[in-house]
C-alpha cells in the first residue's frame, strides 16, 4: 500500500516536470507550428544563467524569475537570428518538412558545445530553496516534498496563466492564428513575425521554469549533458505528444500520465525498461489516438 | 484625390512574368470586377496589392498610401482589406474569434463592437453561430465570415478574390448582392476578382479584362457585358 | 535521342564503373597506412549508414532521427547469430540486414501513420529507448556487450596484410555493393514512385500508387541497409554494447545525411568523408589556436552542429544539388 | 540527363574516396628502419583515452590534467632518464566505437610507447579485440577499471592492471560485513553490468546474502529516473545495512533520496562511488555522508599528513592551477607516478619490452601512494589487491578505523581475504623516483 501510494506519488511529480517541458514544446508548436527539438537545451542553458544569477544574489527566488526572463531573451534571440532566416530559406523543397527539425537539432548541438566552453565539462549544484524531505504520515515517509508539491503547483499555475492567456486574451488569439494560419492572420492585420518570437520567448521562459525546478528536484548537478535534459528532452515531447501537441490541459496531463506509466514500470518491473516504455506508450498513443488524449476536443476549443 | 491608381505594374512569379505593365484606375466607391481567364494574373494582382508578394516595378497607390512599399500588416491599419482564395477563415477558430482577429490591430474597441455588431446584422447566420469552430460552417457561410473578418478591420479598400468559388448558384446570388450594397452603404472601394465574370459584371460599377497578365480591356461593366468580343472570350455566349 | 542511347548501356556502365572503383579502393589500400585503411574503413560504414538514411529521407520523405537503433539491431543481430547460433562471419552479415529489415517493416506500419514532427520524436524515444534494453536480456551481454570477432584474414593474403585491411576491405565491398544496389533500385519503378511520394503525396494517391506499402518498403530497406552498417560497426569495434550506439550516433547519421545532401545519393561520400575528417580538423584547430582541453574536447561537436545549421540554411538541398541547380540555371541562362 | 549525373556521381564519388584517404597520408612507414615507438633522446610519448565529454565525464575527466601536472613537474626535475614526459589525450566520450578510433590514433598515428591509464570496462575490452595491443606489443598501463578479467594474461598479455578487482572489493567486504553486522539484514544496490556482475560473484562466493538486492540500470540513464524507487525497495525489504555498489552519481542519487524518504540504513559504500569529493560536487552534502562505511586503497584526499597527498596537493597547485582536490586528482597523480618510476626503472635503452620487463621484475616493489601492495611480477599483472576501511566523518573525510589503516587483501579467485601487514615504501626524495 505504501509502495503503491510512494509510486503514484513518484509518477506525479516526474510527470509535472515533463509537464513543463511538454508545455514548452507545445506553445512554440502551437505559435510556429515547428517541434522544437533544442528546448531542452535552450532550459539547460537558461538553468546555467539561472545558476549564475544565484551566484550574485544567493536566492533562487531571485534567480527564478530572472532565469526565465534569460530564457525568453535566449529563445527570442534564436528566433530572430535563426529561426526567421531557416523559415525564409528553406521552407521550399522536399526538405521543406524535414529543415526545421534538423535545424533545431543543430541548435541543441551548438548550445551544448556554448555551455561547455564556458561553465566547463564538470557538475555544478543547485541547492534546493526548500526542503525536498517528504511529508511523514504515521511511520512513513511520503514520496512527496514542499519543493515537489512547489514544482507540482507552478506546473498547474503555468498550464491556468497560459491557458487563460491563449484563450482570454487578444494576445493568444493572435498567437493562435498566427500558428494556424500565418497568410490570413498577416491580412487581418496581425504581425506574425513578431507574434511567432513571442511564442518562442513564452516557451523559453516555461522551459526555464522546468529546468530551474528540475535541478535541484533530480541529483541537484548541472552539467552539460545532464541525463536530466536528455530525460526532459525525449519525455517532454512524449508528454506533449500524449497530449494532442496543440493543448496546454493535454500538455499536463500527457506529462501525469507518462509520469505514472514510468513510475509503475520502474516499480514493479525492470528499470531498464524505462526508455522503451517511453516510446512503446508514444507509439501506442499515435496509432490508437493520433490526436491526442484530448486532442479531438481540445483541438476543437483551441 | 481618393483612388485605386496602379500604373505600370509588373511581377515576376519566378521566371514566370504575372502581371505584365498592368495600368489602371478605380475611382473611390467603385466596385470594379477583374476578370479573366485561369492564370491570367488575377490572384498575383491581389496579392501584390495587399502586400504578400513584391512586385518587379511599377507603382500602386490607395490613396497617399504607396501599396508596394508595405507588408500585409501595416496596409491593413491604412485601410487595405484582401480576402484571399478559397474561404479565407481560420478553420480551427471559433466563428467569434475570426471576427475578433480582423480588429485586433484596432485601438478604439468600442467602434470595433460597434462593427461587429453591423457584421452580424448584415450576416445573422454569422450571428448565430459565434462560437462554433469556423470549419463547422457551410461553403457560404464561411464566404460571409471571411468578408465578415475583412470589414473588421474598417477598410476603405476591399480585396475580394473569387467569392463564389464553389457555391451553389443561390448562394452565390445572395453573396454578390451583399458585396454589391457592402459597397454602397459602407462607401467601400472594391477589387472583386472572379471567374463567374457575368455575375460579377452585373454587380460591378466598372470591369478590367486581365489576359496572360496584361489588360486587354478596361471599361464601364454594362459596356463591357454588351463588348461582343468580351461576352464571345469571357462570358460565354 | 543522345538519352535513349545512353540508357541502353546504361546498367552495363554502372556495373563495370562499381568494378572500377572496387580496383581503385583496393590499390588505395596497398598505399596508405593502416590508420588511413582503418578510416577508410570507418568512411565505409558511415557511408551505408548514410545512404539508408538518405533513402529513407530524401527518398520517400520520411525523416528518423533514431536510425542509431537500427544500426544497433544490425550489430546485435550479427553478433548473437554468431555467438549463439555459431553462424559464419559472412552470414551473419545478411543476418543482420534480415533482422533489421524485419524490425524496420514493423515500425515502418507505425511510421507510415505518422506526419514529420511525430515521425521524428518517435524515431528519437526508439533512439534513446532501445539500447538499455540489452540490460534486460542476459543474451545481450548487458552493459558490457557482447564480442563480435570477424576473424583474421585468410592466410593466403600473406603476412602483412592486417586485420584493419582485411576490414576495410569487407566494408568497401559492402558498400559498393549497397550503392550499387541502390542506383539501380532508386532508378526503378520503386525509385520513381517514391520520389512521387515525396513531391505530393495527395497527387500521388490518386495516381493510384499505394502510399502506406510504398513507405513500409522504404523503411524496411533502409533498416536493412542501416543493420548491414550496425553489422560492419560491430565489425570494426570488435564489440556491440549499449554505449557503442548512443543518442549521437543517430545525429551524427542525420548530420552526415545532410551535408551530403538528403535528396541525392550523390553526395553521400561528403557526408562520411566529413563525419571521420571533423574530430581530425577541430584537434588542428584547437592545437593551431592552443586550445585548451574544454575547447578540444567541445569543438568536435560545434563544428559538426555548425556545419549542420549553415547546411540548412545556405543550401537545404546539400551541396551536390546546389551545383547541380547552379550549373542548370547557368544552362537556360545561356539558352536564352 | 540522369545518364551524365550518375557517372558525375562515380566521378566525384571516386575522387572523394582517393581524396580522403591520400590527402593527409604520409607514406606508409610500418617497414622502415626500427626506430622505436614513443621515444626519442628527449622525449617520451604516451597516450590516453578517457571521457573528457559527455554524461560520464564529469570527474573523470580530471584524471588526464593530474597525469600531466605530475609529468610536468617530472620534466621541470630533469625528466626522466634525461627524457621529457608527454601524455596524448584523447577523448573517447565513453563511447567504444570512439575508443577503438582513437587508440588507432595514438598507436598509429602518435605511435606512443605505451597507454596508460584508459578508462572504462566495456572501452577496454573493444581496443583489446580491435586494436590489439597485445598482438602489437603495445603496453597498457594501470587501466582504470575493477574488471577482474583484465588481469588474465592469456587473453591480455600487455595489460596491467592497478584498481583492486571488483570481485576482491566484494570478497573483502563480505569479511568485513561478517566481522562487524553479523546478524543484520542486509541490503545490495548495484550497477547492473560487468561492475555489479564482477561484485555480485564476489559476494556470493563469500556466503554473503542480500535480504534485498536492487540493481539500477548503467549508463546513468537509470539513475536519473529512479532513486526514489530504490529506496523504497530497500526500506521495504527492512535493510539495516546496504552495500551500495555503484558510480558515484548512484551514490549521491542513493544518498539524496535516502535523505529525502528518510530512510537510514548503515551505509557501505563502494571505492567506486565513494568519492567524497565527487559526491560533494553533486551537492551532497558532508552531512549525509557521516557516518557511512567506506574503502580505498589509496590515503584519504583529504588526509594533509600523509607524505603523497602533500606532494600531490602541491604539484596540483603548481603544475594544475589548483584545480579542486579530490579522489581522481590522487588517483591520476598516482597513476603518474607509477608511469615513471616503471619508465626509470627500464633504464636508459627504453622499448616497450624493457619497460614491461621492468614492471614484470620490479612493479612489487614500486612506491607510491597506495596502501595496498602491488603485485606485479613475471606472472602476474595484478596492480592493488586489498582495501582499508573507514568511516565518514562530519566534513566528508573518509577516516580509518581506528586512526590507522587497517589493510585487507585478497585475491580475484578463490583465495581467502587476510589482513595485511604491508608498509608502504617511503615515498622517494621531492617525490621523484629515482
Amino acid at each position: 500500500m505504501y509502495e503503491l501510494i510512494n509510486t503514484t506519488l513518484i509518477g506525479i511529480t516526474s510527470g509535472s516536470i515533463y509537464a513543463l517541458m511538454a508545455i514548452a514544446i507545445v506553445l512554440v508548436w502551437r505559435s510556429t507550428r515547428i517541434v522544437n527539438f533544442a528546448q531542452a537545451g535552450m532550459a539547460l542553458l537558461s538553468t546555467y544563467l539561472g545558476y549564475e544569477f544565484i551566484r550574485i544574489f544567493h536566492s533562487f527566488w531571485i534567480a527564478l524569475p530572472l532565469a526565465m526572463v534569460a530564457g525568453a531573451l535566449v529563445a527570442a534571440l534564436i528566433d530572430l537570428v535563426f529561426m526567421r532566416l531557416l523559415v525564409k530559406h528553406a521552407s521550399q523543397g522536399p526538405i521543406a518538412a524535414v529543415a526545421p527539425i534538423i535545424a533545431t537539432l543543430g541548435l541543441l548541438g551548438v548550445i551544448r558545445a556554448f555551455i561547455s566552453f564556458f561553465w566547463g565539462n564538470q557538475d555544478l549544484a543547485i541547492d534546493s530553496p526548500i526542503s525536498n524531505v517528504g511529508y511523514t504520515v504515521g511511520t512513513h515517509t511520503l514520496a512527496i516534498s514542499p519543493l515537489k508539491l512547489a514544482i507540482l503547483i507552478a506546473s498547474l499555475a503555468l498550464m491556468g496563466v497560459l491557458t487563460l492567456l491563449f484563450q482570454r486574451t487578444n494576445l493568444g488569439l493572435a498567437l493562435r492564428a498566427s500558428a494556424f494560419a500565418p497568410e490570413i492572420s498577416r491580412l487581418a492585420g496581425v504581425r506574425v513575425d513578431g507574434v511567432r518570437t513571442l511564442g518562442w520567448a513564452l516557451a523559453g521562459a516555461a522551459g526555464a521554469a522546468a529546468g530551474m525546478l528540475q535541478t535541484p528536484n533530480g541529483t541537484g548537478t548541472l552539467s552539460p549533458d545532464s541525463i536530466e535534459f536528455s530525460l526532459l528532452l525525449v519525455f517532454g515531447f512524449i508528454a506533449a505528444v500524449i497530449g494532442g501537441l496543440e493543448s496546454l490541459l493535454g500538455a499536463v496531463l500527457g506529462g501525469l500520465i507518462l509520469g505514472l506509466v514510468l513510475a509503475f514500470v520502474l516499480t514493479y518491473i525492470s528499470g531498464s525498461l524505462v526508455f522503451i516504455t517511453g516510446f512503446v506508450l508514444l507509439i501506442v498513443v499515435l496509432i490508437a489516438l493520433p490526436r491526442g488524449i484530448i486532442g479531438a476536443k481540445g483541438a476543437r476549443r483551441a | 484625390m481618393m483612388s485605386l491608381r496602379i500604373s505600370n505594374l509588373t511581377v515576376d512569379h519566378g521566371a514566370i512574368r504575372a502581371l505584365d505593365d498592368v495600368s489602371f484606375e478605380i475611382a473611390r466607391g467603385q466596385l470594379c470586377a477583374v476578370i479573366g481567364a485561369n492564370g491570367a494574373g488575377k490572384t498575383t494582382l491581389l496579392r501584390t496589392l495587399s502586400g504578400l508578394k513584391s512586385a518587379t516595378s511599377g507603382s500602386a497607390h490607395w490613396n497617399e498610401t504607396n501599396l508596394l512599399h508595405g507588408k500585409a500588416e501595416q496596409l491593413v491599419r491604412h485601410g487595405v482589406s484582401h480576402v484571399s482564395e478559397g474561404k479565407s477563415v481560420i478553420a480551427e477558430l471559433s466563428v467569434k474569434e475570426n471576427l475578433d482577429l480582423g480588429a485586433l490591430w484596432r485601438r478604439n474597441k468600442k467602434e470595433s463592437a460597434e462593427t461587429k455588431t453591423f457584421i452580424i446584422e448584415t450576416f445573422p447566420r454569422l450571428g448565430e453561430r459565434l462560437e462554433q469552430r469556423a470549419d463547422t460552417l457551410s461553403g457560404g457561410e464561411r464566404q460571409m465570415l471571411a468578408i465578415g473578418r475583412a470589414l473588421m478591420s474598417k477598410p476603405e479598400l476591399l480585396l475580394l478574390d473569387e467569392p463564389s468559388l464553389g457555391l451553389a448558384p443561390l448562394v452565390v446570388a445572395q453573396i454578390f448582392q451583399a458585396i454589391r450594397d457592402l459597397t454602397t452603404s459602407m462607401g467601400l472601394t472594391v477589387l472583386l476578382v472572379e471567374q463567374n465574370a457575368m455575375g460579377a459584371l452585373k454587380i460591378a460599377d466598372t470591369g478590367v479584362v486581365f489576359n496572360l497578365g496584361k489588360v486587354v480591356a478596361n471599361d464601364f461593366a454594362p459596356a463591357l457585358i454588351a463588348d461582343p468580343a468580351v461576352r464571345a472570350a469571357y462570358l460565354g455566349y | 535521342m543522345r538519352a535513349v542511347h545512353k540508357i541502353k548501356s546504361n546498367s552495363t556502365t554502372r556495373f563495370i564503373f562499381f568494378i572500377a572503383l572496387g580496383i581503385v579502393l583496393f590499390l588505395l589500400s596497398n598505399r596508405v597506412d593502416e590508420l588511413r585503411v582503418y578510416q577508410g574503413a570507418e568512411i565505409a560504414v558511415y557511408v551505408i549508414a548514410i545512404s539508408s538514411l538518405i533513402l529513407l529521407t530524401g527518398y520517400s520523405g520520411q525523416i528518423s532521427l533514431g536510425h542509431g537503433a537500427l544500426v544497433a539491431i544490425g550489430g546485435y543481430a550479427a553478433a548473437v547469430a554468431n555467438i549463439n547460433f555459431h553462424v559464419p562471419i559472412w552470414l551473419t552479415f545478411f543476418i543482420a540486414v534480415l533482422v533489421s529489415a524485419l524490425f524496420g517493416a514493423l515500425l515502418g506500419a507505425a511510421a507510415a501513420r505518422l506526419s514529420g514532427p511525430y515521425l521524428a520524436g518517435a524515431t528519437l524515444a526508439l533512439a534513446v529507448g532501445l539500447p538499455s534494453i540489452a540490460n534486460q536480456f542476459t543474451v545481450l551481454g548487458g552493459e558490457q556487450g557482447l564480442t563480435f570477432d570477424a576473424g583474421m584474414p585468410p592466410a593466403s593474403l600473406g603476412e602483412d596484410f592486417t586485420v584493419y585491411k582485411w576490414n576495410f576491405w569487407i566494408a568497401a565491398l559492402a558498400t559498393l555493393a549497397i550503392l550499387w544496389l541502390l542506383q539501380n533500385i532508386l532508378r526503378s519503378r520503386y525509385g520513381r514512385t517514391w520520389r512521387a511520394i515525396r513531391s505530393n503525396d495527395v497527387a500521388a494517391e490518386l495516381s493510384g500508387i499505394a502510399i502506406g506499402r510504398s513507405k513500409v518498403l522504404a523503411f524496411a530497406l533502409s533498416a536493412g541497409i542501416a543493420g548491414l552498417a550496425g553489422a560492419c560497426l560491430a565489425m570494426l569495434v570488435g564489440t556491440v554494447s549499449p554505449s557503442a550506439f548512443p543518442i549521437s550516433l543517430s545525429f551524427s547519421l542525420l548530420t552526415g545525411a545532410v551535408l551530403a545532401g538528403v535528396t541525392t545519393l550523390g553526395g553521400v561520400m561528403i557526408g562520411a568523408v566529413v563525419l571521420v575528417a571533423i574530430p581530425e580538423i577541430a584537434d588542428a584547430v584547437a592545437n593551431r589556436f592552443g586550445g585548451s582541453e574544454s575547447v578540444t574536447s567541445n569543438l568536435p561537436g560545434l563544428l559538426v552542429s555548425a556545419l549542420l545549421i549553415l547546411t540548412v540554411l545556405l543550401v537545404p538541398n546539400g551541396p551536390v544539388e546546389q551545383m547541380r541547380t547552379i550549373r542548370s540555371r547557368k544552362g537556360v541562362a545561356s539558352h536564352h | 540527363m540522369i545518364v551524365t549525373n550518375r557517372r558525375k556521381f562515380l566521378v566525384t564519388s571516386a575522387a572523394l574516396v582517393v581524396g580522403a584517404l591520400t590527402l593527409s597520408a604520409v607514406p606508409s612507414q610500418a617497414f622502415s628502419p626500427r626506430s622505436v615507438d614513443g621515444v626519442t633522446a628527449t622525449s617520451i610519448k604516451l597516450g590516453i583515452t578517457i571521457p573528457m565529454s559527455g554524461t560520464a565525464s564529469p570527474g573523470y575527466n580530471k584524471i588526464p590534467g593530474a597525469m600531466k601536472a605530475y609529468f610536468d613537474y617530472v620534466n621541470d626535475n630533469g625528466g626522466v632518464n634525461g627524457r621529457k614526459v608527454t601524455l596524448v589525450v584523447e577523448n573517447d566520450e565513453y563511447v567504444p566505437t570512439k575508443a577503438v578510433t582513437k587508440t588507432n590514433k595514438l598507436v598509429l598515428r602518435d605511435k606512443v610507447l605505451a597507454l596508460v591509464g584508459p578508462l572504462g570496462t566495456s572501452n577496454n575490452q573493444a581496443v583489446a579485440q580491435k586494436v590489439n595491443p597485445g598482438k602489437r606489443g603495445v603496453p597498457v598501463l594501470f587501466v582504470n577499471s575493477g574488471f577482474s578479467g583484465f588481469a588474465n594474461k592469456a587473453k591480455y598479455p600487455t595489460t596491467y592492471t592497478v584498481l583492486p578487482s571488483y570481485i576482491m572489493e566484494a570478497k573483502i567486504m563480505s569479511a568485513y560485513i561478517k566481522e562487524k553486522f553479523a546478524g543484520k539484514k542486509l541490503g545490495l544496490l548495484y550497477q547492473d553490468d560487468d561492475f555489479g556482475d564482477d561484485a555480485l560473484a564476489g559476494f556470493k562466493q563469500s556466503g554473503v546474502d542480500f535480504a534485498v538486492k536492487v540493481p539500477y540500470a548503467s549508463g546513468s540513464q537509470g539513475v536519473a529516473t529512479t532513486p526514489g524507487t530504490w529506496v523504497s525497495a530497500l526500506a521495504k525489504g527492512g535493510a539495516e545495512v546496504v552495500v551500495l555498489f555503484g558510480v558515484s552519481s548512484a551514490t549521491a542519487a542513493a544518498l539524496y533520496a535516502s535523505y529525502v524518504g528518510k530512510y537510514k540504513p548503515q551505509w557501505i559504500l563502494g571505492s567506486v562511488g565513494g568519492d567524497a569529493t565527487t559526491l560533494a560536487a553533486s551537492k551532497i552534502p558532508p552531512s549525509f555522508l557521516a557516518g557511512a562505511i567506506g574503502t580505498s586503497f589509496a590515503p584519504s584526499p583529504a588526509d594533509a599528513t600523509d607524505d603523497y597527498i602533500k606532494l600531490f596537493m602541491d604539484v596540483n597547485t603548481k603544475y594544475n592551477a589548483g584545480v579542486p582536490f579530490d579522489n581522481n586528482i590522487v588517483q591520476g597523480m598516482n597513476t603518474a607516478f607509477l608511469t615513471v618510476q616503471a619508465l626509470k626503472s627500464a633504464g636508459k635503452n627504453l622499448t616497450r619490452k624493457s619497460l614491461m620487463a621492468a614492471i614484470d621484475k620490479n612493479g612489487s616493489k614500486f612506491a607510491s601512494a597506495g596502501l595496498v601492495p602491488l603485485n606485479y611480477s613475471a606472472t602476474s599483472h595484478v596492480g592493488y589487491n586489498g582495501y582499508w576501511f573507514g568511516t565518514y566523518n562530519a566534513s566528508g573525510a573518509l577516516v580509518a578505523d581506528g586512526g590507522k589503516y587497517t589493510v585487507y587483501t585478497t585475491d580475484s579467485g578463490s583465495g581467502a581475504v587476510a589482513k595485511s601487514t604491508y608498509t608502504r615504501p617511503a615515498m622517494p626524495a621531492k617525490g621523484l623516483p629515482n
